[in-house]
């Protein structure tokens, strides 16, 4: 067990201390107990852990019978004791590894450093609703690091390589398919989802990550290198830092923290090969379209739906994981040439030929490769530390001197010579595009001209892509030999320990460069090009220049002489592209579409409300602007004057109605009740016309009363238009107008019992019911009819009922003029015995029945005609209208049902 | 131009844009909409407190009592008294001050309604549904009494019998429930209950086409109306020679 | 004192729906019945008064409210205007309730508001049958919308072919028999609901008067 | 004169008495025993509205009926003011009161008192506002106006029919169509009954809206008026029965 140093006064501390014994600061951080546990053997240590404490027992034996399926805590117990299995190790790495380790680099951090490591470790003591199933996934990246551990000892040539991929590809589904099951049993995505677009960034980090050279956020920082993939996460902690560092457990922190791991992983994986595909749009979209943790997604499930059936995971990821299941497939059918195709398999954390490139380290100097590649990777985390709550330096940035110091390590420079057999270069071939390679392969794939470089500057961002192969590769070895320390500096003890125990051929590379060790290199380029000076590369200048021995000239046989020349050449100024993003914009529209429907997905309203409305609305517009056109058109063809009014005989009721009126006898009262709205003084003086005219022919005095309460004005109106219809407004035959009766029913049941005490007065010439010929004690008796025009059912059943019995008993008869829609209920009362109402004309048909009977030739042109003629015509319209559109509706309903139960229809459906 | 048809024609235009002010909400609720129905309903009240104040509170009430008080007194009097007690309600803090004057309001309201039930509508509708298949109604209708009439005559009349008691029977609210079945009516009822349903559908349709009709013709009325408004102010502004 | 008053209110209500409800049934009680209803009646017109100023002091807290939002603001407006039209045929309908003005502004703003309404009406049962099965499928809605259509289409003559008489038999036979019966057995039945509900408040069960 | 007025003058009385004791005699049953209702659609729908504008804050419209309480029409206003009671009661608590509209004058001032009843049993009184209970309009038209006018202003999620309104129900209808809201209820008015058939999912039908206190309360006087209801029904269809029969053959 490692001695713990005190982040505050520096001195070292037996492990298992909480405390420094020096200056009492805390040496743990409070959340990260499972360390603390993992030494006392404390109760409630997560499954994980405990098992992880018996895998640090194991011994490097296991190592092969190690399989697929194996757990997390196997692989995390390789993950220092098994140097080659450390890049799988890497690959799970969470970002708070990077945090601890740079917390590691500055002693003299924040207080808040010991809280960079609580989000991670919350997150695994929280397996319920955290990422355990993170873990199986980024395990899964270890199992198949184990696969090809199996083919370790091999000597593989390329063309065995992919050999071995065709028994790999089926394999895909297993695997995955179980941490799939895992991870969709342990985690609710829209949960997680929703506490993403909760913290509201989500989508800002998208665009940030497409205004940033974020490209890892897109997976190809991921492919590309590491060193880059730093920038966006130290711009993310710094947007992000508040929430990073006080929350915990939200499933952004998680899943961010998921996603840098399994970047991690991506990149471990797709690395190797990236040198040997150009970019393809498929991997661009699945790892570029895509947030990192959503890659995550697809590779914890490929082929397996249930994650997308269950969780409800938007289609977006459906697309994505359609279009990589597309990329599989294609896989599956390639070339040898196209199988390493980086970004399709990286995507796959089954894949273990991401590593093949390794199965030739048994030699020395690839068991150097293999610990520079091991421990560049096992660097890794710290480029992916999004936080950086140590302090708001990046490590990179801290470490810049003596990352530059480190470059050109004779460590590197000594393998230079050993690299000699084609098989070593095509072995490694597949790693020559990744940060993590052996820089002896490097240096060999450096070379212009080979697939490498264009291929990389390609797959990465373009600060990574345009770089020269030979100044990135030289970056290698220092992230290699920094590694170890830069990894595991402050992890916790068990996993300290478990790092300082084995891996001896890191031991070897530590060694060799115990400087280097402490000083991890993670400088982006485009940091160089901001500093042009450092961007110079002085080693390389120093050795060449050493190395240089002039050989013509004053100064021949001199070594190292004229150092400019050389320096000239290692100088360069400093790649202006290095800040461009390598976003196409096949990868911006998606990334546009992916935000547009994130952000959607926050408007609850149901799709089918909304059609449904905007159908509605359509209809009504629709339904309105037919009536209008054809309403208009009828008013101007207008009635063919030639044609028969009606050939049908009257209706009884009708002919009822026309012999009463024939029966009155001139000078008689007749009491007319104007009983109707205002709104339907058209409908209802269109049809009281001909019985007013009717009356004033037959010298007929009229006392019209209402109960509506503009009746005085709807008698008036009636009144004027008789005038008018009669071209004679002075006429003196004039409607008594009683005006308003109060009081509803009630009143008009007083009214029938005293009229003239209920209204005594015409409301226009205050004429009392003497002064119009009435007997004011008579009551009704003054009236041998009484007729009701009416537009309401209630009027119609008030006088039948209230009225109807009294004027039975006096034999008065009692006649209806009734709009259409109350028509109907007339009809019981025309019908009992003895009838209550003796006649009636119910709606414009009636009317003109009545017109043709006594005045036959307004029947064929009056306006009566007219309205009639625009009326039918519109009717007809209205009821196609009705019919046509509801069995469309019904059609459109069913169809719905089909597709979506519990859709509005489907309501119908199931009354149905 | 004199004045009375100057009014006219302002009239016209007023009228004319209130008609499209309201057609826009076919649209939508909006501002033009809210417009006319607002002056609409504020007219409509004015005019209302107008016919209240004038003619029914001064013209029908107050002259009479005036000019003859032995006679009206002992309703007027009283109804002015509860009347201006009502006007408490519009207070809300001596609103339940006049509850005494709505009682008698309800009471009567309920005296009313009872009566006009009774005597106006279930006596009267039996009566009628009785006579159905009573001959002598329809000797009163002056119907042919030929064979085929006849038997379309009597089957009507069981329409009509049968229609209204299975309509009537369809209100039924409550019965006990036979063991292991939920609803209330069973048997014989459940069915005239679902027939009478029927009954209620085809005479709410009729209804429904009796108001669809109505709303139809003020609809060919308003559209007549613009059409002719149109012309005449296309006629004002370029007259035809 | 609540009690009491209650108790007073609910007599005055019962008694007075008792004269009104036996002097259908008793002639020596006819005198007092219309006296009672002809309180009623002019009670009646001033509750219309308190139900106005009801309507007014909506309209006018709409306007006078403080803190309204930015939806709320623009019924002010909308108050003001009904407020105005108020006024205005208030003091033209106080002059004389069937003058020119009165009858100007009944023809050309009351007339044409109330029946466009109407037609809007049209237009909306327009929209909302061609949905009703969707809506709502069954063989009631069927037997309904079949009706609806035969009693409509049948009403006037059918446009550019004149009465067709199948149709116009359809339709009598329709209002006749069924949907007579039907309208019967919904007057009867209300009638009976409208008896129980007049008894309840004459038992004092059921008070709405606040008592 | 004829035999039909006869028989009521002399039949109505006595049957008006037996209904009046049944009532008083299954008020006094109904304390101890209910009986079971068949289950009306319409009063689910209404309770399920009034649970959901409840939870969600948002404001129910009782609309009450553009006409007057002098006849049926009034029996049905009076029927609404039960169920507005019941209401009331029930969504006091809610963050949006409900607000009661009427076309008559007496109605509103009832609506008025109904509410603030129901406040005072709900321990609410200081959250009733006296605007609640409104005139809309003083004209059946211009009632539907002003109820369509508060459907839009007042957030109304769902606008509940229960009086004597017309045709013109079909324009709330509309409105509360349109701000997606729902509508249900029932009219005693034919016209309006067959429009609301049409417009809502859950028609309440006829005599069903003078049911509403017993389906919404367990007053026992409600429930004890549905039994004689039910009793007097088969009195009349059985009167009915005989009497057809009776004046087929000739008698009566």
């Amino acid at each position: 067990m490692a001695d713990i140093r005190c982040p505050m006064c520096g001195k070292t501390n037996t492990a298992g201390r909480e405390t420094c014994r020096y200056c009492n600061a805390r040496l743990t951080p409070l959340i990260a107990q499972p360390p603390a546990a993992s030494r006392s053997g404390a109760e409630d240590v997560p499954d994980w852990l405990s098992s992880l404490r018996d895998g640090s027992q194991q011994d490097l034996g296991q190592e092969s019978s190690f399989d697929g399926e194996s757990e997390a805590p196997d692989w995390l117990s390789r993950l220092g004791g098994d140097a080659a299995a450390a890049p799988a190790q890497t690959e799970a790495v969470p970002d708070w590894f990077a945090n601890l380790d740079g917390a590691d680099q500055s002693p003299f951090a924040s207080p808040v450093e010991p809280a960079a490591p609580a989000q991670p470790a919350a997150s695994m003591s929280d397996a319920g609703d955290t990422p355990l199933p993170d873990w199986f996934m980024t395990s899964d990246s270890s199992n198949s690091t184990l696969d090809w551990l199996k083919l370790q000892d091999e000597q593989v040539a390329f063309s065995q390589q992919t050999e071995l991929i065709q028994p790999a590809a089926p394999d895909l589904p297993a695997a995955p398919a179980g941490d799939a099951a895992e991870w969709q049993a342990e985690t609710d995505v829209p949960d997680w989802m929703a506490g993403i677009q909760g913290q509201g960034d989500l989508a800002g980090w998208l665009s940030e990550s497409s205004e940033t050279p974020a490209a890892d956020r897109f997976g190809l920082g991921d492919i590309g290198s590491n060193t880059f993939s730093t920038e966006p996460a130290a711009e993310e902690s710094e947007l992000e830092s508040a929430e990073w560092l006080s929350d915990d457990q939200t499933g952004q922190s998680i899943d961010d923290w998921f996603a840098k791991t399994q970047g991690s992983a991506a990149f471990s994986q797709s690395a190797p090969q990236a040198a040997h595909t150009p970019a393809q749009p498929a991997p661009v979209e699945h790892s570029g379209g895509l947030p990192d943790w959503l890659s995550s997604l697809n590779e914890a499930s490929p082929g397996s739906p249930e994650p997308d059936q269950d969780d409800g995971s938007p289609d977006w990821l459906d697309r994505v994981r359609a279009r990589r299941q597309a990329d599989e497939d294609r896989i599956a059918q390639v070339s040898p040439n196209e199988v390493v195709n980086p970004f399709v398999l990286s995507d796959d954390p089954e894949n273990d030929l991401s590593f093949d490139w390794l199965n030739g380290s048994s030699t020395a100097d690839e068991q150097e490769a293999l610990a520079g590649s091991v421990f560049a990777a096992a660097s890794e985390p710290e480029q992916f530390a999004p936080a950086v709550p140590a302090d708001d330096t990046p490590d990179w940035l801290r470490n810049l001197n003596n990352d530059f110091g480190a470059v050109r390590s004779p460590a590197v420079t000594a393998r230079l010579p050993e690299l000699d057999d084609e098989e070593h270069f095509e072995a490694a071939a597949p790693v020559s595009g990744g940060q993590d390679e052996p820089d002896w392969l490097a240096e060999l794939t450096g070379t212009p001209g080979t697939p490498v470089t264009p291929v990389t500057t390609a797959s990465v961002p373009a600060f990574i892509g345009d770089e020269d192969p030979l100044e990135v590769f030289d970056e290698q070895p220092v992230y290699s030999q920094a590694a170890p320390d830069t990894s595991f500096g402050v992890t916790p003890d068990w996993l300290s320990s478990l790092s300082a125990e084995d891996a001896p051929p890191a031991a070897q590379v530590s060694e060799a460069e115990p400087s280097e060790q402490l000083e991890p290199a993670n400088l982006p380029t485009w940091l160089e090009a901001m500093r042009p000076v450092d961007a110079v590369n002085l080693e390389a200048f120093d050795e060449a220049s050493e190395a240089r021995i002039e050989n013509a000239g004053p100064l021949a046989g001199l070594r190292g002489a004229l150092p400019a020349e050389i320096a000239m050449q290692g100088v360069r100024p400093p790649a202006p592209y290095t800040i461009k993003l390598p976003i196409s914009a096949d990868v911006e529209n998606r990334l546009n579409v992916l935000k547009s429907l994130l952000e959607s997905e926050n408007s609850p309203t149901p799709q089918t409300q909304k059609a449904a409305l905007s159908s509605s609305l359509l209809v009504r517009v629709a339904a309105f602007f037919i009536l209008v056109l054809v309403a208009v058109l009828a008013l101007y063809i207008g009635p063919d004057q030639s044609s028969p009014v009606l050939q049908m005989p009257a209706p009884a009721a009708v002919l009822g109605f026309h012999q009463q009126l024939l029966n009155l006898s001139s000078g008689s009262h007749v009491l007319l009740a104007l009983d109707f709205e205002p709104g339907y003084s058209a409908e209802m003086n269109t049809m009281l016309q001909p019985l007013l005219v009717q009356l004033q022919r037959q010298g007929v005095f009229v006392t019209a009363v209402s109960s509506s309460i503009s009746g005085a004005l709807i008698i008036e109106q009636a009144q004027n238009d008789l005038a008018a219809s009669t071209g004679d407004p002075l006429n003196p035959w004039r409607v008594q107008n009683l005006g308003y009766l109060p009081g509803g029913p009630a009143g008009l049941l007083a009214f029938a019992l005293e009229p003239a005490r209920i209204i005594p007065v015409d409301v226009i010439e205050q004429k009392t019911w003497a002064d119009a010929g009435l007997n004011p004690a008579a009551g009704m008796d003054n009236f041998s009819l009484v007729i009701v025009a009416t537009d309401s059912t209630r009027s119609v059943s008030t006088w039948a009922e209230q009225v109807g019995p009294l004027l039975q008993q006096n034999e008065i008869e009692l006649l209806m003029v009734s709009s259409a829609q109350s028509a109907a209920v007339i009809e019981p009362f025309f019908t009992t015995y003895p009838p209550v109402v003796d006649g009636y004309l119910g709606g414009l048909s009636d009317a003109s029945y009545y017109l043709l009977a006594n005045q036959p030739n307004a029947a064929a042109n009056g306006p009566l005609r007219m309205y009639e003629y625009a009326y039918s015509a519109a009717l007809l319209a209205v009821v196609l209208f009705v019919v046509i559109g509801g069995i469309i509706n019904l059609a459109a309903a069913s169809l719905g049902v089909r597709k979506q139960p519990k859709g509005r229809s489907g309501r119908g459906e199931a009354k149905a | 131009m004199n004045s009375s048809s100057l009014f006219d024609l302002i009239g016209l235009v007023v009228g004319f844009v209130l008609t499209l002010m309201v057609f826009s909400y076919v649209f939508g609720d909006n501002f033009l909409f809210r417009f006319a129905t607002y002056t609409f309903i504020g007219a409509a009240a004015g005019y209302a407190t107008a016919v209240v104040l004038r003619t029914l509170i001064w013209q029908r009430y107050l002259i009479p009592l005036i000019q003859n008080p032995g006679e009206n007194f002992a309703i007027t009097a009283p109804g002015f008294v509860l009347g201006i007690w009502l006007l408490l309600k519009a207070s809300p803090r001596l609103s339940r001050l006049a509850n005494m004057p709505m009682a008698l309001l309800v009471g009567v309201a309920a005296g009313t309604v009872i009566g006009g039930a009774l005597l106006g509508t279930l006596f009267p509708q039996a009566n009628a549904t009785m006579n159905a298949l009573n001959i002598s109604t329809r000797n009163s209708l002056q119907l042919s009494n030929s064979g085929l009439d006849l038997i379309v005559w009597m089957i009507n009349g069981l329409f009509v019998v049968f229609g209204s008691v299975t309509t009537l029977a369809y209100f039924q609210f409550g019965g006990k429930a036979p063991a292991g079945q939920s609803s209330a009516l069973h048997g014989i009822i459940l069915r005239m209950a679902q027939i009478g349903k029927g009954f209620i559908a085809v005479a709410l349709g009729v209804l429904f086409a009796g108001v669809f009709g109505a709303a139809l013709m003020a609809f060919v009325d308003r559209v007549t109306f613009s059409w002719n408004a149109i012309w005449q102010l296309i006629g004002l502004f370029f007259p035809l020679t | 004192m609540k009690f009491s008053f209650s108790t007073i209110n609910a007599a005055v209500a019962i008694s007075a729906g008792l004269i009104v409800l036996l002097g259908y049934f008793l002639p020596g009680l006819e005198f007092i019945r219309s006296t009672v209803l002809g309180w009623a009646s002019i009670t009646a017109g001033f509750a219309l008064l308190a139900g106005v100023l009801n309507l007014l002091s909506v309209h006018w807290a709409k306007i006078t409210r403080t803190g309204g939002t930015a939806q709320t603001r623009p019924l002010g407006v909308y108050s003001v205007v009904l407020l105005s039209a108020f006024l205005v045929t208030l003091i033209v309908a106080g002059i004389a309730d069937t003058s020119a003005w009165a009858l100007w502004i009944y023809q050309y703003v009351q007339v044409p508001v109330e029946t466009s309404l109407l037609a809007l009406l049209a237009v909306t049962l327009a929209a909302a049958s061609v949905q009703l099965l969707r809506r709502r499928f069954d063989v009631y809605t069927g037997l309904f919308m079949a009706a609806a259509l035969i009693a409509l289409i049948a009403s006037v003559p059918l446009f550019g072919v004149g009465e067709v008489s199948l149709l116009s038999q359809a339709r009598g036979w329709l209002i006749q028999v069924p949907a007579m019966a039907g309208i019967r057995g919904i007057l009867m039945g209300v009638a009976l609901g409208s008896i129980a509900t007049g008894l309840r408040i004459l038992m004092g069960a059921d008070r709405p008067y606040g008592g | 004169m004829n035999l039909f007025f006869l028989s009521a003058g002399l039949l109505a009385p006595v049957f008006l008495v037996v209904f009046f004791i049944l009532l008083l005699v299954f008020s006094g049953l109904a304390k101890k025993q209910r009986r079971e209702l068949r289950e009306i659609p319409g009063f689910l729908q209404l309770r399920k509205v009034v649970g959901q504008a409840v939870e969600a804050g948002s404001r129910l419209q009782i609309a009450l009926g553009s006409r007057g309480l002098y006849d049926q029409d009034g029996a049905s206003a009076l029927a609404g003011l039960t169920i507005l009671q019941r209401i009331a009661q029930a969504a006091s608590i809610s963050d949006s009161p409900p607000i009661a509209t009427s076309g008559d004058s007496q109605v509103a001032l009832l609506s008025q008192d109904t509410l603030q009843t129901a406040y005072r049993s709900a321990k609410a009184e200081n959250l009733y506002n006296p605007l609640a209970g409104r005139l809309a309009g003083v004209t059946p038209l211009s009632y539907a106006a002003g109820a369509m006018a508060a459907i839009h202003d007042e957030q109304v999620s769902a606008t509940i029919v229960l009086g004597h309104v017309g045709g013109e129900v079909g324009l709330l209808t509309a409105a509360t169509e349109q701000t997606r809201g729902q509508s249900l209820g029932g009219s005693d008015n034919l016209s309006g009954q067959s429009v609301l058939y049409m417009a809502d999912q859950e028609p309440i039908i006829g005599e069903e809206i003078f049911a509403g206190g017993a389906y919404l309360s367990s007053n026992p006087s409600h429930h004890a008026s549905l039994q004689v209801q039910d009793i007097a029904r088969w009195v009349v269809i059985v009167a009915i029965l005989l009497g057809a029969v009776a004046r087929m053959v000739g008698l009566l």
